[in-house]
């Protein structure tokens, strides 16, 4: 029997359309998103490199966003599907900040545990991490941290390359600090308490 | 019979106006041949009382040069009106307030200071003027300030108003000329109210300087633009020129020399604000339409308040900036 | 201000029912009036129901000639609805019409506000500035210009002819300019239209025909107007004739000369690049006027100065090799601009490929292609010239509907798209695609033909299209164009490949219609579309009088509405023409000889050319027929020598006393 | 007059735009406050810095400018002069030490009835902000000429 | 000697090694010189904006603050990385268009005792300046061993050519500034439709699959179109193209061998400088056979394999014997 999940049955007791959604998003997108200008042209759904195995084309997305479907919308994988080639950021008739939308929904599904596979989020929290503790990004460590949790299987068929990469001193075992490490922990952890909210 | 009375005064002026009287040379003998000098305190000994022992209306012309700045000037404009048949505000002082009339940018407390307690005055015992002193033999008085300078037309009826900084004394002659010819019956004063010893357009009329449309792209002080063309109109060159708001009469004198007008002759036939016409003619001939481009431009003209009102500010729509009134009221 | 003797003036408060009356108490502002305001000179003030009507009309004249009002204030709704209403009447009682102003106390007073005390004290405010105005007033009389019956037309596409044939036809004359060497436009190029299908040549050629040899038409093609001077009723128009080369009186237009020349030239004009045309050429068989002209850009003879080959084979010796710019000079009272449109270049949008990959093609290009004159003679084939394509794909909203490119509507595309379609499917049996946003296809019989064209079967996927790449993914992509977009109503992006692509570029404004619009005083919308007067209710007339607009140049337009629009236009003028004379506001501005200095302040302020400089007396002058009241001159006059009618510095001032009465009151 | 500060400010329209927005905004019963007094000018372009300075000095407490937006005037371009001379007069008052703020240019087409109600609300209540400018209490009685007619007062 | 401040990017240091070493070869032929940002750090990539906003401005503003202090003569940073390029660009373009960001961020770099207008630096990629610059006309001047011969097909990459806030580029969609430096340098370049095609980015990290297929079009489309090697100007492209290529191959059973080159190794080439010099052979899809076409010897560096310490056997488990259970029992 298939499975019913809260959502599913809250949303059938109450079909209230959050309507603040549209707006949620737009003011936390960097710049001026234009998200309320969409036409639903499909020029982004178009452009995508990686739209094949996007859920949602970045319209449709936008589509829900109007209709304030807030779990479908965080729960897509289609943020995390984006590349960031900003095709679609250029050819929109409509001027929309799409690429930046999408960083946007990462980050709201992150605060809302919404999305279904880790793998991506993880992916970014490691990279901060590594980022919070060095100033710089440690490819080794984020590599291997990540292969370990993510893809061990992925590992073997990896390992002539990361070792390829190492041999050829491409890719170094220890990481690289930055000296004020203070300074920049000071900046972001302010920055934290800043978070954009209007 | 006796000549007809003629009186001069000085307020609150430089006593440029007085220079430019006596620089009518010769002609001054024609004063003293048609005029019985009733009172000209420059030219001769002369006591108030003796102007209020005349008879209302005694005195045919008064040349009053000056502001009215304190009290005693506005009691002797009253004084010298009720004496006189005609009274002609004489000199941008007595007309527009002239650079006296800057003060009015200025509270009184910072006027007084400026003049007593700056480096330009010595002033050992730093000495700060009332206008009640006791001294033993009892109280002295020097006139107070009023809370801005006036114009002769702000306090008293004023039939005549010969502009100028000081007026050229061709003009003067010529004035001088016509009050003769009327005293002789040869003919007929101008209608009450008009401005005399003046033309009626502006500085432009009498300036020689090529004139082409304006498109100003930006404004430059005089000594930016080294040598600015002696040919061409001022304004065009970036100069700003207050000639074409200025009064005729002077024969262009400044930009004849090379020197923009800075508008001593006062505003035109019928203007009701100088200021505004020198803003709204260099305005409209700024060559830009973006506002950051128009505000880049208008950054040449660093005190435009300064450029447009230096003479006229007393008689202007506003008479003074809001902290003259800082004493009186809000 | 002055101690003049005072007007004789009468108030009229109108209740418009309970428009005025429910939330203004007009009877207390009519005693106010009578009583506070009779040191200004009102000596009656009335309220009543509807000044507008008859009766109060009636009231108000018979006020003027019994008690001698020698001013009128009606305080009621806007000036913008009655004013004409009241003038008139004064003007039957006797009184100038300009003597008469009107309070706006409706719009701006009982329909915005709703505390009754404070409403009332506006509207007495209001009124009491009206009452300080029209003391200041002045008689008017209204100017008068003459019309001259001629009229130019500026543009020989199918809007310019259409204009051109209503005015000549109702017996005036008009000199019908063109810059091409024949007329016929855009049209001309196209070989069907939507939504009859019915060819363009055979419709359009009599017309062209027609406008070459109709006694009332001076026809000026290859011609290009330099200047104009004057205003509605007499405008002088300087024309340029290019030098054809060729001796028109003696050239037959046998075409010999085309033949023999050597030179052959892309035509990227008439074949829209598409085809070929010699250095001496008439663009197409049909072309009006016959005669060719000579393309000295391209012309061997004046490259080199050898070949001469047409001058050698002219049976007439019609070939004038020194021919040189003739200047025209003609009067005309009236206007006409239907100067057309460009097509919007399609290579900006990189994504779709036009000049890299040689299958995409241009709307006016597949016009051509699919033209039985064209370059292929209708065949419609890929550009190698032979291959006929097995599927197409036509591209909507090119350069339209766009931040990145022009932000409207190009409003033909869709029907455009639809013919195309129809075309390809008729003479290929290709499948074609369409690829839309929105489908808009409004307007007579445009929809059925919508059903038409997808009863043939055409494949309709609605997105824009994200790109067009010859960079194939898999096998069966291969050698062909492959149309990426995503089918919006799936949800999903689709990769089609097609042998052609289509692109419906959109229309966007002449290259120099804003320099074209300076030359007539007319203004330019944001895209650079010449602006009506109004957009509803005066879609052909301009700010300036005596130009009117017609076709494309106005904005995106099919056929249809050009041609409606060129004979609206023709309506508008003949009514001009008819009149023999027209009245001009005499809101005008003047310059007082005596006071002006010649500074030239004002000189290149005026965008209508009203202001000319004597240069031997050193003062400004203003034509008063050229003048459009708009006073920036007179604002602007550093001397004060420049005054205004209507709005003079008088009334406007006097009105700022008025409107602040009640402020300085002792102890306010 | 009420406890809180009623200003009143003179309003300059154009004749083809604002003027006509106005309109607008009386047939679409839209509500403002009624400090605002309109006059009505046949162009921005032909409003002289002589009437903002004679409204200020002769008891308004601030001046609304509008005009069509740039690009779409009437008669071309002679809104951009008006914009020229706001700009400078802003500096001149600013040099009397009038806040410049007490004049605003706003652009508003005829059919922009709702902006120009709100532009309204707006700048009414910048100047209530602003306070009163008086300045014809303040000249008054020192020898400038403002019609004084006899009349008892009404409210603003 | 035209100077510009430095921000090298993390990978400068380990995966795109290669693109520093060569780099540093050709500047001083091309009369620049790199100041670098004194204690910069990383650009945060796609990652950290897809967490929080404003620590992800905030962690790039802090490079754009520091290397404000370092504008002696120049306000132009150079960031040869293609995601940090966007990244320091957007940032500073955000900070304009939405002031409330830039606040913030501001807010946030104070505590770090930093602070950044935005405006204050022009931000651009190591091929802007060689393009616009020094200009290809000084790079053809420098060339010794033209790349006659060699096809090279131009990857520009995506976050290059867009959004390009400043209009830099000839074209979002086919920008040509590669291709121009190559044709400089004599190589013949093929068209390349997909030159700002997208290598995956990320991907490669968190969504193989996805990755895979953009590569996969990329390496496939530029052999069809005959190219011996691909030129990138963006570490990124470099490592995903090159380092997953094996994968890529295993993933859908092709077996592509597609070298990829950053285009300063290319320049380092044309130059005359030797591969070791320019960290070529580091590649993991060799270039070896590519550059033969040319006549250029790569070194031999060994394949990967398993790095052994000493040459012996390895210890094996103890045999297994019944006695065990029953001393276990003992």
């Amino acid at each position: 029997m298939p499975q019913m999940t809260n959502e599913r049955v809250r949303a059938r007791l109450s079909a209230e359309e959050d309507l603040s959604l549209l707006h949620e998003v737009s003011v936390k997108t960097a710049g001026v998103s234009h998200l309320e200008m969409c036409i639903q042209c499909g020029t982004c759904g178009g452009s995508c490199p990686s739209a094949m195995d996007m859920e949602h084309t970045p319209r449709m997305l936008f589509a829900m966003l109007r209709a304030g479907m807030r779990d479908d919308v965080l729960r897509s994988n289609t943020p995390w599907i984006c590349v960031s080639c900003y095709h679609c950021v250029v050819r929109c008739p409509q001027e929309v900040h799409i690429a930046d939308v999408m960083y946007t929904l990462k980050g709201m599904a992150i605060k809302a545990k919404l999305y279904k596979d880790s793998t991506a989020p993880d992916f970014s929290q490691t990279f901060v991490d590594m980022v919070e503790t060095y100033g710089r990004s440690f490819e080794f460590g984020l590599a291997s941290r990540h292969y370990l949790k993510h893809f061990p299987l992925r590992l073997p068929g990896m390992a002539p390359m990361g070792l390829g990469m190492i041999t050829k001193g491409r890719m170094s075992m220890t990481p690289k600090k930055i000296k004020r490490m203070d300074e920049l922990k000071a900046i972001l952890n302010r920055a934290n308490t800043l978070e954009m909210t209007s | 019979m006796s000549k007809p009375k003629f009186a001069m005064y000085w307020s609150g002026s430089c006593g440029g106006c007085e220079i430019a009287v006596i620089n009518i040379h010769e002609k001054i003998l024609d004063v003293d041949a048609n005029f019985d000098i009733a009172f000209w305190p420059v030219a001769m000994d002369a006591k108030v009382k003796d102007v209020e022992a005349l008879e209302d209306g005694a005195i045919l012309l008064t040349l009053w040069n000056g502001s009215i700045r304190n009290e005693e000037n506005e009691h002797m404009a009253h004084l010298l009106r009720k004496k006189s048949k005609i009274l002609v505000a004489f000199g941008s002082c007595a007309t527009e307030g002239c650079i006296p009339g800057l003060a009015n940018l200025s509270p009184m407390q910072e006027i007084f200071d400026v003049a007593y307690h700056t480096i330009s005055t010595d002033n050992p015992n730093n000495i700060h003027p009332q206008t009640v002193t006791k001294v033993p033999e009892g109280e002295i008085t020097i006139p107070a300030l009023k809370d801005r300078v006036h114009t002769l037309a702000q306090v008293v009826d004023v039939d005549y108003y010969m502009p100028g900084c000081p007026p050229e004394s061709h003009q003067i002659a010529a004035v001088i000329d016509l009050v003769i010819q009327v005293l002789e019956g040869k003919a007929q004063l101008p209608p009450k109210g008009s401005v005399i010893g003046a033309g009626n357009s502006t500085v432009c009329e009498e300036c020689t300087r090529k004139r082409n449309v304006k498109m100003i792209k930006a404004f430059h002080r005089i000594q930016e633009i080294a040598p600015a063309d002696p040919e061409l109109c001022l304004l065009e060159q970036g100069i700003p020129c207050n000639g074409p708001a200025t009064r005729s009469g002077c024969n262009a004198r400044c930009p004849a020399v090379g020197a923009q007008c800075i508008g001593c002759y006062g505003p035109a036939e019928g203007v009701i604000d100088y200021g505004a016409r020198l803003v709204t003619a260099f305005a409209s001939v700024i060559d830009a339409n973006e506002p950051e481009e128009i505000e880049r431009i208008l950054d040449g003209i660093p005190d435009p308040t300064g450029q447009f009102y230096r003479f006229n500010l007393a008689d202007s729509l506003f008479r003074a900036g809001s902290s003259a009134f800082k004493k009186n009221g809000h | 201000m002055s101690a003049k003797k005072l007007e004789k003036i009468g108030v009229y408060v109108c209740h418009c029912g309970s428009n005025i009356a429910g939330v203004v108490d007009v009877v207390d502002v009519a005693n106010w009036a009578a009583d506070k305001l009779g040191h200004q000179g009102v000596v009656i003030a009335r309220d009543y129901k509807f000044m507008c009507s008859s009766l109060g009309q009636e009231l108000i004249e018979k006020d003027i000639k019994e008690l001698g009002l020698t001013r009128v204030v009606v305080a009621a709704c806007s000036p913008h609805l009655h004013e004409k209403t009241f003038r008139t009447a004064a003007k039957n009682a006797g009184l100038n019409p300009y003597l008469v102003e009107m309070a706006s106390i409706r719009e701006q007073v009982s329909w915005v506000h709703t505390d009754k005390v404070v409403a009332t004290a506006k509207a007495k405010a209001v009124i009491s500035g009206t009452v300080s105005r029209v003391i200041e007033n002045a008689a008017l009389e209204d100017l008068k210009v003459p019309i001259n019956p001629n009229t130019l037309v500026v543009g020989g596409g199918i809007a310019g002819i259409q204009s051109a044939l209503e005015i000549a036809n109702a017996g005036f004359h008009v000199y019908l300019v063109e810059r091409e060497p024949s007329i016929g436009g855009h049209m001309a190029q196209f070989d069907k239209t939507f939504p009859t299908l019915d060819c363009s040549a055979c419709i359009l050629t009599p017309r062209m025909v027609e406008a070459g040899t109709h006694p009332n038409i001076t026809l000026l093609t290859w011609s290009e107007v330099m200047s104009v001077t004057g205003f509605v009723g007499s405008f002088n128009v300087t024309i340029k004739k290019k030098a054809r080369f060729i001796n028109e009186p003696l050239c037959t237009g046998c075409g010999i000369c085309q033949e023999k020349c050597p030179k052959k030239v892309i035509d990227d004009v008439y074949e829209a690049g598409l085809g070929y045309r010699k250095a001496v050429y008439t663009p197409f068989a049909q072309a009006v006027p016959k005669y060719p002209v000579m393309d000295k850009e391209n012309c061997t003879y004046f490259l080199k100065g050898t070949c001469k080959a047409c001058e050698k084979f002219c049976p007439t010796g019609a070939i004038d090799f020194n021919q040189k710019d003739e200047y025209i000079n003609i009067e005309v009272g009236n206007i006409i601009l239907a100067t057309g449109y460009d097509l919007f270049d399609a290579r900006r949008v990189s994504n779709y490929g036009y000049g890299r990959l040689p299958n995409v093609f241009t709307s006016l290009e597949f016009e051509r292609l699919s033209n039985a004159a064209g370059p292929t003679n209708g065949d419609i084939v890929l550009r190698d010239g032979k291959t006929t394509p097995k599927s197409v794909g036509i591209i909507h909203c090119v350069g339209s509907r766009d931040k990145n490119f022009n932000n409207y509507c190009s409003v033909i595309c869709c029907m455009q798209g639809l013919k195309f379609a129809h075309l390809v499917h008729e003479r290929t049996g290709a499948t074609v695609y369409n690829f839309y946003i929105d489908m808009r296809t409004a307007y007579k019989a445009y929809d059925e033909f919508y059903q038409r064209v997808l009863e043939e079967g055409t494949l309709f996927v609605r997105g824009k299209v994200a790109e067009v790449t010859d960079a194939a993914r898999n096998e069966h992509e291969k050698g062909k164009l492959i149309i990426q977009t995503e089918d919006t109503l799936i949800g999903k992006q689709r990769r089609i490949p097609v042998d052609m692509v289509i692109l419906s570029s959109g229309l966007q404004p002449r290259y120099d219609a804003k320099d074209v619009g300076k030359l007539f005083g007319i203004s330019c919308s944001m895209d650079g579309w010449f602006t009506e007067k109004h957009p509803k209710l005066d879609p052909v007339a301009t700010m300036t009088e005596g130009i009117y607009i017609a076709g494309c140049a106005q904005g995106p337009k099919d056929i249809p509405s050009s041609v409606a629009q060129g004979a609206a236009a023709s309506a508008r003028v003949l009514d001009k023409i008819l009149q023999k004379e027209v009245v001009l506001e005499p809101i005008k501005a003047s310059i007082n000889q005596e006071q002006c200095s010649g500074c030239r302040i004002c000189n290149n302020l005026c965008p209508f050319n009203a202001i000319l400089f004597h240069e031997d007396r050193m003062v400004s002058e203003i034509n008063p027929a050229l003048c459009q009241g708009c006073g920036t001159c007179v604002a602007a006059c550093p001397a004060g020598a420049i005054s205004g009618t209507g709005f003079s510095n008088e009334q406007i001032l006097a009105q700022i006393d008025g409107l602040l009465m009640d402020v300085n009151l002792v102890g306010a | 007059m009420s406890e809180q500060f009623e200003p009143t400010i003179i309003g300059f329209t154009c004749n083809w735009c604002s003027y006509r927005a106005a309109d607008m905004a009386g047939t679409a019963r839209m509500k403002y406050a009624p400090n605002v007094r309109l006059i009505r000018l046949m162009c921005s372009g032909r409003l002289d810095p002589t009437f903002i300075m004679k409204a200020l000095a002769s008891g308004a407490d601030g001046v609304l400018i509008t005009g069509c937006h740039p690009g779409e005037c009437h008669y071309l371009e002679q809104n951009y002069k008006a914009l020229r001379r706001y700009l400078l007069l802003r500096r001149v008052l600013k040099g009397m030490g009038i806040a410049p703020e007490r004049v605003k240019l706003i652009w508003a087409s005829a059919a922009e009835g709702v902006k120009l109600t709100n532009e309204i609300n707006t700048f009414v209540e910048e100047i209530r902000a602003l306070g009163p400018l008086g300045w014809n209490k303040k000249l008054a009685g020192n020898g400038h000429k403002i019609e004084e007619p006899v009349m008892e007062e009404v409210a603003a | 000697m035209s100077k510009y401040l430095y921000y090298p990017g993390c990978s400068m240091e380990s995966s795109g090694k290669a693109y520093g070493e060569s780099i540093n070869t050709i500047l001083e032929p091309l009369g620049i010189h790199f100041e670098e940002i004194e204690d910069w750090n990383c650009c945060g990539a796609t990652e950290y904006l897809g967490i929080n906003l404003i620590p992800a401005y905030s962690l790039i503003a802090r490079n754009l603050a520091l290397a404000t202090k370092q504008m002696n003569g120049t306000n132009t940073v150079v960031a040869p990385c293609s995601a940090c390029y966007l990244n320091l660009a957007k940032a500073d373009y955000y900070m304009q268009e939405r002031p409330a960001l830039g606040e913030k961020v501001n807010e946030a770099l104070e505590a770090g005792g930093l602070q950044y207008t935005p405006g204050t630096l022009d931000v651009r990629h190591l091929i802007d300046i060689l393009v616009y610059d020094v200009g290809l006309d000084a790079i053809r001047s420098k060339v010794v061993r033209p790349l006659k011969g060699l096809k090279v097909a131009p990857y520009m990459g995506c976050m290059l050519p867009r959004p390009d806030y400043k209009h830099r580029w000839t074209d979002h969609e086919h920008p040509t500034e590669l291709d121009d430096v190559l044709r400089a340098l004599g190589a013949d370049v093929i068209d390349y439709p997909l030159t700002s095609e997208c290598c995956g980015g990320h991907m490669t990290q968190i969504g193989p699959e996805t990755a895979f297929e953009l590569i996969r079009r990329l390496v496939s489309d530029a052999d069809e179109r005959g190219a011996h090697l691909m030129a990138t100007v963006c570490p990124m492209c470099q490592m995903n193209v090159d380092a997953y290529q094996n994968e890529m191959n295993h993933f859908f059973g092709s077996d592509y061998h597609m070298p990829i080159l950053f285009f300063t190794q290319l320049m380092g080439l044309a130059f005359g400088r030797e591969p070791g010099e320019l960290g070529i052979g580091v590649e993991l899809v060799s270039s070896r056979n590519a550059l033969a076409n040319i006549g250029v010897e790569v070194p031999v560096t060994q394949e990967p394999s398993a790095p052994r310490k000493k040459d012996e056997g390895l210890p094996m488990p103890k045999r297994w014997t019944k006695h065990e259970g029953k001393e276990a029992v003992k």
